[in-house]
């Protein structure tokens, strides 16, 4: 096979994911809000990805930034300015400050401490979200009134396409970047960092500085998916910053694959999807189909769903064996 | 005399009730090739530490180039040019060969930090790597991932990777441990190879390798200098062989 | 006295994080399991003690036999579902049991309804107690006497024991310990079920303060998670500190400044941790 | 004879789709929580519409009623909002109904005024809701309409000073805040006023601190739920032998009371359904619930809210057909009066909330089971928010 073709498919492939995007935007119908809400959680796991799968922070507290980029968007749009895409910078700044400041207090420890770390700090913030009933509307949640037209051109409607394309158009430029990231110096020794602080220590790699900045950036993005779902559905809810969703998140990345280039994007969608067919059928019980799609997936392959996705590609393509890394 | 690359003075570190270094007096010179001795237990490990800076001396100073660098963190003295390897293997697993060296390169450049416009500048770290493999004859597992690597070969990347960062000063810690003979003879070319212009220190346990590269031997014994001297100073040194070198011949 | 009444109300809800925690040590901590089924074992045991009393059976046999039917049960999900895990890496670990606690929450729906699953206490437990200075409820001072008596316990065993040491070398290094003929597969399940049996036993005694519901598994989880982290991961005895400094810390808050309430617990977490970052008895071999 | 067959089955056709062609199916949205620590709301939900279908058919005038439930999960109200729009833009659902919280009600607010969608809200109990879009009636309670009367009976009947400890979240300081408005009005005095954090497991130090107060009685404001259960278990074991009555309005609601055991004894709660109502229609839905649902079955406020949003539902579709615009039927319901099992109700013809009454009653133990037992009635009790708050 030669070096051409074998480009051309891999680049077919990338191109499938967005196709599929665009797909679900002129054939889903009453689906826009559901597919909607499977873009936010891709880009909330993808910004997981970077923090946990690139640089092995692990952290059962990821909603925190979620619910900050939401509570920001929504109190911007209520007190400042109904404009979508100030909101949404002003909620990914709030969420990267946040991601900074507390990061530089707990990075400095791994493991299950770092976990229980962020689990409390989230904590802490979720429960000052319900007290501060002023700024959040506590457990009432936020209504955020009428987003102005995007771009002062395209405005926001009741069947939800705008809403759709936007978050598309968000995840598109933020998967852009963290593709990027991902493969630049800076993304290769936070990779680094996670297989071995030690040795990155020893070829003078200040740790903590660069996993405080790693946190920040992937703070930024899980805070643009917070903003995301905060104006396509007008509302934010303490639920934004629970325990479950920092939970939930995270059982999206694994069951697609950490540091894959499409991991977040096949596990949140599936587990979205599923959840919502599932629970369409059964509203008890859907727990039960989602339990055992996830205990398959870690039975049956090695890597999350995307190791289904490299398995089919070699048949495919006949390609060698890549390694682990995309 | 010139300055030399790196002066310990009254170098002290205490666990408790454990004295593991006791005013510790050291000086590298430029080029040197000192080897550190000295049985089980006797602070070769603590003293590396004290001088990468993850451990915290109680008390002394230590110099590179006529500076004082106690107050730097481990990182900082790594870019200050004191450089170490492992006795263990602490290798990154999952990357490739070459992405190990690289990713030193980056780092020593300072272009670590970026996350856009890196194409150019991680190409040339990248050519920097394979050309230091190619070196130490590696050149054809740049594309393996560690993990996938003979044991002898990952104590090349190892040094590979020291040297990547160009350091002034270089702390072999058991070089060669573990590394089965057939694979021993490409460690030892490497060693031979190191440039003239680096200060090493080898910890080192097989004193056939020992005596070999170092032209000046220090033993340390229960957390001292117990003799310092040429290889054979200390071969014929009734006190060391005393402490050290009787019993492991025993 | 109301000193001494806050500091025993600490005591005993501290003695209760310990109780239903301590398995999860047992799992998480020694085994290095990512064991988030643990309030699922929990929870199962909560009901089938509260099946057996429904049916006439005593309080204390049920826990007996709950302790006993889950310890078997997490056995056969030792052998079934988690010794695939082990060198699975945490993140699958942590999938694999968020999955099966979904599965046991999904089927105590369909089996029991969403409400409250009532596991009533003896009238010995149900009373009051004359301390001196005051009446006490006398189930708050059985648990605190059970927490210490588990807490010996677990002292002499995995401390003092041969299958505590087995145990320990087996975690550490299971090549090794296989060499010097420890059968580790067996020393693992016999453990995991020993965990399970924990949790279990946990959910039926502290069932009182934390009530048995079918979402029980995932709602108390992040406390029990919180004691191991706090305690310092692989020491049971961390854990038991964690336990009752938290039950004090939050407690003692509590009464004092009820307006900070909210803040406490966690409060107290991230206090902790960033003050003893490897827990407040770290293990050894550190992972 | 073939043709005779053929001629049959072709009347058969005919007629079929004459009858397909007035008889259509009137889908019914219902938003609820049905999984996770607030499943039960769901699960009551359900079984109260399922009775009520039982007793009043699944077809109204050959209309069908079907009911498609979609499980929000909890307070999520990004997840209430695309499951209303799934409902309604694809589902092409007539009513929406159910809604446990008052985020996820709030949420769906716009989108129910712009799809004209006639929506009953069955639980949700902040006042402003009803606010939010022309198109929401309400068949449950609003907290201070629940609150208000219990705070009064206290003040009359010999409770001087009172300590309040409500769960630390919206609901809990409305509560908070109409019991210390009423109670204080009334003459009484409130000690101290404690919130307690929702994830709390362990009552014991806040109620050491009502101990030392040493007030007359206690009121409380729970989450619902397991909470619950260590609310008022503390309480029987700390507070009541030292005197301290505990007041309440949801916490020794039907679904819990056995759960929370002997406990319960002698605790006085205001609320607006109590499962001991002695009305044919409570007999009634008491029974078939049992029948269906297996004998420890209760009515809850969640059965009587979803009950009777079933019944304008019904109403609607009896009057309008199946196609009944969002204006006609707020329309009809505004004002509409009828029986409830919890007693007469009627919907307020200008703010769309419920006007119905409010019982005092008191835990106490019948026939081996543990009842609120009724023993005054106020009625037909309006949203008192809503008369401070006027429009």
């Amino acid at each position: 096979m030669t070096a051409l073709s074998e480009s051309g498919l891999r680049r077919l492939w990338h191109g499938l994911p967005w196709a599929l995007a665009l797909l679900v935007y002129f054939t889903g119908g009453g689906y826009l809000g559901l597919g909607t809400h499977a873009l936010v959680m891709i880009l909330f796991a993808l910004s997981l990805d970077l923090a946990l799968g690139q640089a092995g922070i692990i952290t059962m507290g990821h909603a925190a930034f979620f619910g900050i980029g939401a509570y920001a968007a929504g109190i911007f749009a209520s007190h400042l300015s109904a404009d979508p895409l100030l909101g949404l910078a002003a909620a990914t700044l709030a969420a990267s400050l946040f991601g900074l400041l507390s990061g530089a207090f707990i990075l400095h420890t791994a493991g299950v401490t770092l976990m229980m770390l962020t689990l409390a700090v989230s904590a802490l913030l979720a429960e000052f979200a319900n007290q501060a009933h002023g700024l959040t509307g506590g457990d009432d949640g936020l209504q955020l009134g009428r987003m102005a037209p995007l771009l002062g051109l395209f405005g926001f409607d009741l069947w939800g396409k705008t809403a759709y394309l936007y978050a598309l158009a968000v995840l598109f430029l933020w998967s852009l970047a963290a593709w990027r990231i991902m493969r630049s110096p800076f993304g290769r020794s936070l990779d680094g960092i996670r297989q071995n602080p030690r040795r990155m220590r020893a070829i003078g790699t200040p740790v903590w500085r660069r996993l405080v900045v790693a946190y920040g950036l992937s703070a930024a993005m899980a805070g643009s998916a917070g903003a995301l779902e905060a104006q396509t559905t007008r509302s934010v809810g303490l639920g934004a910053l629970s325990v479950l969703t920092s939970g939930t998140v995270l059982v999206m990345l694994v069951l697609g694959g950490t540091r894959r280039s499409y991991g977040a994007f096949l596990g949140a969608t599936v587990y979205v999807v599923v959840q919502d067919f599932a629970a369409e059928i059964d509203p008890f019980r859907w727990m039960f189909v989602i339990g055992l799609l996830l205990m398959a997936v870690v039975l049956i392959f090695e890597n999350g769903l995307t190791g289904l996705g490299d398995a089919a590609r070699r048949a495919l393509a006949g390609l060698p064996r890549r390694s682990g890394r995309p | 005399m010139t300055q030399p690359a790196l002066a310990v003075h009254g170098l002290s570190k205490r666990f408790g009730s454990l004295v593991v270094a006791q005013a510790i007096e050291l000086d590298l010179a430029r080029g040197a090739r000192t080897g550190l001795i000295g049985p089980n237990g006797a602070g070769k490990t603590t003293l590396v530490n004290l001088l990468t800076g993850t451990l915290r001396a109680d008390a002394g100073t230590i110099m590179l180039d006529g500076r004082p660098i106690d107050a730097l963190t481990p990182e900082a003295r790594v870019r200050r040019g004191i450089v170490r390897t492992h006795q263990i293997n602490t290798l990154l697993d999952e990357t490739t060969v070459c992405d190990n060296v690289a990713i030193a390169v980056a780092e020593r450049d300072g272009i670590a930090w970026r996350l856009l416009r890196f194409a150019r500048r991680w190409r040339a770290c990248i050519d920097e790597a394979r050309s230091r493999l190619a070196e130490l004859g590696i050149a054809h597992a740049v594309e393996r991932r560690v993990s996938e690597l003979p044991y002898g070969e990952q104590r090349l990347l190892e040094i590979a990777i020291a040297l990547a960062l160009r350091p002034r000063v270089l702390l072999l810690d058991e070089p060669a441990a573990g590394v089965p003979s057939l694979e021993a003879h490409a460690i030892h070319a490497a060693l031979d190879r190191l440039p003239g212009d680096i200060s090493v220190l080898m910890i080192e346990h097989d004193m056939d390798l020992v005596f070999r590269f170092a032209r000046e031997i220090v033993v340390l014994a229960q957390g001292r200098v117990l003799a310092r001297g040429s290889p054979a100073e200390i071969a014929a040194d009734r006190q060391v062989r005393a402490v050290y070198l009787g019993r492991s011949a025993s | 006295m109301i000193d001494a009444t806050i500091l025993l109300d600490g005591l005993a809800y501290g003695m209760v994080l310990f109780i239903i925690s301590v398995g999860l040590t047992v799992t998480m901590g020694l085994m290095r399991v990512v064991n988030l089924a643990h309030g699922a074992f929990a929870m199962i045991g909560g009901y089938v003690a509260a099946m057996l009393v429904g049916a006439g059976v005593s309080f204390f046999a049920a826990a007996g036999l709950a302790t006993l039917l889950v310890g078997m049960i997490g056995a056969v999900a030792e052998l079934a579902v988690y010794r695939p895990l082990y060198r699975k890496g945490e993140l699958a670990q942590a999938l694999m049991t968020f999955g099966l606690t979904f599965v046991v929450i999904a089927s105590l729906t369909s089996g029991f309804g969403t409400g409250i699953k009532t596991l009533p206490l003896p009238a010995a437990l149900g009373g009051v107690v004359d301390i001196g200075f005051r009446t006490y409820p006398a189930y708050r001072l059985f648990l605190v006497a059970v927490g210490l008596g588990l807490a010996l316990l677990l002292w002499l065993l995995i401390d003092r024991s041969a299958y505590g040491a087995r145990l320990r070398a087996a975690v550490d290094n299971p090549r090794m310990a296989r060499a010097v003929g420890i059968d580790v597969n067996l020393l693992f399940t016999v453990t995991f079920a020993g965990g399970c049996a924990l949790a279990a036993f946990g959910g039926v005694i502290g069932a009182a303060l934390l009530p048995l519901e079918p979402f029980y598994a995932l709602r108390y989880l992040v406390l029990f998670l919180v004691v191991v982290g706090v305690g310092g991961i692989g020491n049971f005895k961390g854990s038991f500190l964690a336990a009752i400094l938290l039950g004090v810390i939050d407690t003692g808050g509590k009464y004092l400044m009820p307006q900070a309430a909210a803040y406490l617990f966690y409060g107290a977490v991230l206090a902790l941790l960033l003050l003893r970052p490897n827990g407040l008895m770290p293990a050894k071999s550190a992972t | 004879m073939k043709q005779a067959w053929a001629a049959l089955c072709a009347a058969g056709l005919i007629f079929g789709l004459v009858g397909a062609a007035s008889a259509e199916t009137v889908k019914v949205g219902v938003i609820a929580t049905f999984s996770g620590p607030f499943a039960r709301w769901g699960e009551q939900f359900q079984q109260a519409i399922k009775v009520y279908q039982k007793q009043h058919g699944t077809t109204v005038d050959g209309n069908t009623i079907e009911v498609i439930y979609r499980d929000d999960g909890g307070p999520d109200p990004a997840r209430a909002k695309q499951l209303a729009e799934e409902l309604i833009l694809r589902e092409k659902v007539q009513f929406l109904g159910g809604f446990v919280f008052t985020p996820n009600a709030l949420a769906v607010a716009d989108i129910v005024t712009e799809a004209k969608m006639p929506t009953v809200i069955f639980n949700a109990a902040t006042a402003v809701v009803t606010r939010k879009s022309p198109y929401f009636v309400r068949t449950s309670q609003t907290i201070p309409q629940v609150t208000v009367p219990i705070a009064q009976w206290a003040a009359r009947n010999g409770i001087k000073r009172v300590v309040t400890a409500v769960s630390d979240y919206a609901p809990g300081f409305d509560a908070e805040a109409y019991f210390v408005k009423t109670f204080q009005a009334a003459g009484g005095e409130v000690l101290e006023s404690i919130r307690i954090p929702l994830a709390t497991t362990d009552f014991s130090p806040f109620y050491e601190r009502v101990l030392q107060e040493k007030p007359d009685a206690l009121f409380i404001f729970g989450p619902g739920g397991p909470p619950t259960v260590g609310m008022i278990n503390t309480w029987a074991s700390r507070l009541k032998p030292a005197g301290i009555r505990l007041l309440c309005t949801a916490e020794t609601q039907e679904i819990d009371l056995p759960k929370i055991g002997p406990a319960a004894l002698g605790v006085v709660s205001s609320f607006h359904y109590t499962e001991t109502v002695d009305n044919p229609l409570n007999k009634a839905l008491w029974a078939d619930l049992t029948a269906m649902f297996g004998k420890n079955t209760v009515p809850d406020l969640a059965s009587a809210g979803a009950y009777d949003g079933m019944e304008l539902i019904y109403r609607a579709v009896a009057k309008f057909g199946p196609r009944a615009t969002g204006d006609q039927a707020i329309g009809l319901w505004r004002g509409m009066a009828f029986d409830s099992p919890r007693g007469p109700i009627e919907i307020d013809e200008k703010t769309r909330d419920i006007i119905e009454n409010v019982y005092l009653r008191k835990v106490e133990e019948r026939e081996g089971k543990l009842v609120n037992i009724n023993f005054q009635t106020i009625p037909m009790v309006r949203d008192p928010w809503k008369d401070e708050h006027p429009e």
